[in-house]
């Protein structure tokens, strides 16, 4: 198949309808293109029903293609087995379910190793652990290049760390992490590795297995999927030590008044209803992804973020947040216009039509770091395209004239 | 694929049959399951002989499918080993899943192949087996 | 307006689209009204972004609609403030978030009190409650008509009860709860009411006000919304007291490295991107029923159920479970056929398009109490009519030749 | 209703102005606010004589429409009782959220009329308002 970014937009309802549109807020969520529209019209029309407890046809059928979304799970993921796939509602419950089964087992004085650079979803809850298991943290700082300090593993994971719990890409910088150094320095005290893959999954296929990490979490939305959908992927002999989180329906083994037993996972980490229709469309949008030609794709991201980076640093009153090169990132920029405040500026963008988002990002620690409160931030998906770079830099020179 | 050939005359005699039912005087291995989605439970009583079952009993509280399936093992599993028993709940699985043959030497498994065409019923033929399973590590444990 | 199932029938897409199908299985999963598919559609290519952290046009009317649906849910309630409304991704969720919550401030030798005629989604909470922070459970027993034993209430509900956990209807025998007789023994000794609507809410518009209770969950997919998608609402002065339970992106006020405040409820317990597309279609839902003729179509769904009741009532192989009249009921009636098992029957009147579900129903503890493992249970919404009892009496006589 | 509309000239003279910016000696009581947001932050600092606003001081990190609110303040705030200011930020919500009429004797605050469409803004001029109402509470408490 060969890549052409503008037949791709057109595969996209929102984009096409709106030729003045350029979305460049795809690290917040990514548009829905028309074939998970579809699996998701035709889920809701032909096969919407109850999952795994109805053995009528159209139970046992939203059953298979519940079970069947999930094989495509493994799939994009190149898990080892579909039953390491959880479906959660997103990154942040597949991540805050993690925390609350692994952090059961932890003791005072355990080290959960985490970093600046994370977004909040990966922050917080190991915050919310320590208060509740007494467990410390450590965080790694950020470098000089703005990237995370991995020098400073050696020193941050200690024998008493169990788990080092990391983005595997900034949603700021688009910095992406060096994972293998991460796991070698995981193995080399028996800690567990914990991705937040968020903004990743958006950018191709992943391998979790020759990542070899532990655990990895990302959404539905942000990759072409939709809403109230995400993944919690865990290596099999993990998961099935953890204990379960939320309790309810489908979860459970035998319930009494004095004791109750519970199911296997996956199904021991899925209480009560589970997302059946988005996970049939996050299915639809994964297979989707997998007939793509990532290489050209991802030349494409990394030439229109290169671009946009020269353009930025060509223009003395821009400062970019983190690294400025395109090696090693995903199309991300976040950076700032001096004298003009990030929301300022998204307004001003917006009335051309240029979707930008301003703020911390749920990242205020990043941000602190590099001596600012907020920022904005162009981040490209397949669909964009040159036309979105000029109407951004068009933008940019109006919002000078606009605010100043 | 209609219920009528998931219900045909084999299954139901086969459940009819309860062949195994009851209770052993001294098993060496002993096992219950249950089913999570039904509430449906096996308890499985095994005795071994040189690695071979000497004698097994169950009590089903399940569906049809459930109840044939404990009969077939009534039927077959005396005098074979916990390995055979192993390889033919695959076997089974596989028969499940992606219509392969029965399991060679236990021809009465043939009577669940319509059950192939109900993902959601798979369970309640297994579940009788996998209990044996577990009584068999029990007793050899 | 006046009500006719048929026309009600005519537009949901799914039964629409199989005039032979007759859906019973309401109580596991409503369908979905194409008003509602229309809504979701038109959310997905017309206003999809991401909410509350973006300030251009597309940006800021998703999150209107977002904050639209809040009202919408508020309405259907009869809430005092929007701003009471929790979403989650359903029932389970809703309910296991308050016990968290509100668990978190129990201490040991505290009491909560439950029912037996609980589903597990408000049975497994609890017990994982007391296992976490040693309070103590009372389960209300079933009288002898099947229906929750308030007379015993006075002496379940000491001065150590913290909260009434309970259902507003079971979803087996569809027995409504006489909440006013709740709410004025927790009153009595200064405990808290949460009231499981998971059922309740698919038959008509609530008023959380009258009731008097304190908190009140639903799910989007069991009154006509989509999956991914329901409520937690809480009196806003309870609200306001609780933590949060899960963490990350949208529900903090300033993260730093040493500690974090977080932000005000309802954002306080909303972590992470919510379930935006599916609170829009859920809020069109809310509004389609709200615009519904209630007293005719609650009279409809009651000679349904009185109907099936007394055709069952006839049948000497057949046992109900829970009361045979319909004062206080939802029209969901439960039973098991002689010697046949339930998923054998529900497979065989499968194959005749009669949906209903055989099983547990996720509430072992009440069927336990009516001696038994599993049963069927036949759900009536308001698109369904004669014709769906006809199959239903005829699917019974075919069980019987097939199974017997 | 355009970014142009939202970002008249009133609106940045009353931000470049940054009327009331600094810090009290002594303040009676203050407050920081945020809004989680963005990240904005509002220090406000105030002095109560007889029940009203005698002396006040802000420090703002924000955006354009933040500064133009706290930069009001600093010109209209003194001399008023904490009720007033209460009530004041009561009408400004209603302009905001109702098209409602600019508060009495506040009329500079007419060029936040536009932010009228834009509901993700209403927090970024509500933010001084809320910042020197705890300021004031904390004075008197
Ligand atoms: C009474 C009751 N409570 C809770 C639930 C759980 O709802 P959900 O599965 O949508 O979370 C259900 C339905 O399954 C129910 O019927
Ligand atoms: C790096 C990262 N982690 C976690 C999240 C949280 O994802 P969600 O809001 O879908 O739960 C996001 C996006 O918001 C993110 O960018």
């Amino acid at each position: 198949m060969s890549f052409d970014p503008a037949a791709l937009r057109r595969q996209f309802p929102l984009l096409a309808g709106d030729p003045e549109l350029h979305y460049l807020d795809n690290a917040a969520t990514a548009q829905l293109p028309q074939a998970v529209l579809d699996a998701l019209v035709a889920h809701e029309t032909h096969a919407r029903a109850n999952v795994q407890r109805g053995s009528y046809p159209l139970a046992e059928g939203a059953t298979e293609a519940y079970e069947r979304a999930r094989e495509s799970v493994r799939r994009f993921l190149n898990a080892g087995r579909a039953d390491e796939v959880v479906f959660t509602s997103g990154t942040t419950a597949a991540i805050n379910v993690f925390a609350h089964a692994f952090g059961a087992r932890l003791a005072a004085g355990d080290e959960i190793v985490i970093t600046r650079a994370e977004h909040h979803s990966n922050f917080v809850p190991w915050q919310l652990l320590r208060e509740r298991r007494g467990a410390a943290l450590r965080v790694l700082p950020l470098a000089g290049d703005g990237r995370i300090d991995l020098a400073r593993l050696a020193e941050a994971v200690t024998a008493r760390c169990r788990l080092i719990a990391i983005t595997h890409a900034s949603n700021v910088t688009g910095a992406l992490t060096d994972l293998a150094a991460v796991v070698s320095a995981a193995r080399a005290v028996g800690a567990r590795v914990l991705v937040d893959g968020a903004q990743a999954a958006q950018h191709g296929p992943l391998d979790v297995q020759r990542l070899g990490v532990d655990a990895y979490a990302f959404s539905g939305h942000k990759c072409f999927g939709p809403n109230g959908v995400g993944v919690l992927w865990v290596r099999r002999e993990l998961l099935e030590s953890l204990p379960p989180v939320f309790a309810g329906g489908g979860m459970v083994g035998r319930v009494s008044l004095e004791e109750t037993t519970f199911a296997d996972a996956p199904a021991r980490f899925e209480a009560g209803t589970p997302p059946i229709a988005q996970a049939v469309g996050l299915a639809a949008a994964l297979e989707w992804m997998l007939s793509l030609p990532w290489a050209e794709i991802r030349a494409h991201e990394e030439r229109l973020a290169r671009r946009l980076l020269a353009a930025l640093a060509g223009m003395d009153d821009v400062a970019i947040l983190g690294p400025r090169e395109t090696r090693e990132r995903l199309p991300i920029v976040a950076f700032n216009l001096r004298g003009i405040h990030s929301h300022d500026l998204t307004q001003v963008l917006g009335d051309g039509g240029v979707c930008l988002r301003g703020g911390h990002h749920c990242a205020q620690p990043l941000h602190a770091a590099f001596g600012v409160e907020a920022s904005v931030r162009a981040s490209f998906a397949l669909y964009n395209d040159d036309a979105d770079i000029d109407a951004l830099i068009a933008g940019l020179a109006a919002a000078r004239r606009t605010l100043r | 694929m209609s219920a009528k050939d998931l219900y045909h005359e084999a299954i139901k005699s086969l459940a009819a049959a309860d062949t195994g039912h009851g209770r052993l005087e001294a098993p060496d291995g002993r096992a219950t399951l249950d089913n999570p989605l039904c509430g449906d439970r096996v308890e499985m009583e095994a005795q071994l002989a040189q690695g071979r079952v000497a004698a097994l009993a169950h009590r089903v509280k399940g569906c049809l499918l459930c109840r044939a399936a404990a009969s077939v093992i009534g039927k077959r599993a005396p005098g074979a080993s916990a390995e055979e028993i192993e390889r033919l709940t695959a076997d089974l699985t596989d028969m499940l899943e992606r219509q392969r043959p029965p399991p060679a030497g236990w021809e009465e498994l043939s009577a669940f192949a319509p059950v192939h065409a109900h993902r959601s019923r798979y369970g309640c033929v297994l579940l009788p087996f996998k209990a044996l399973l577990a009584a068999l590590r029990a007793a050899r444990s």
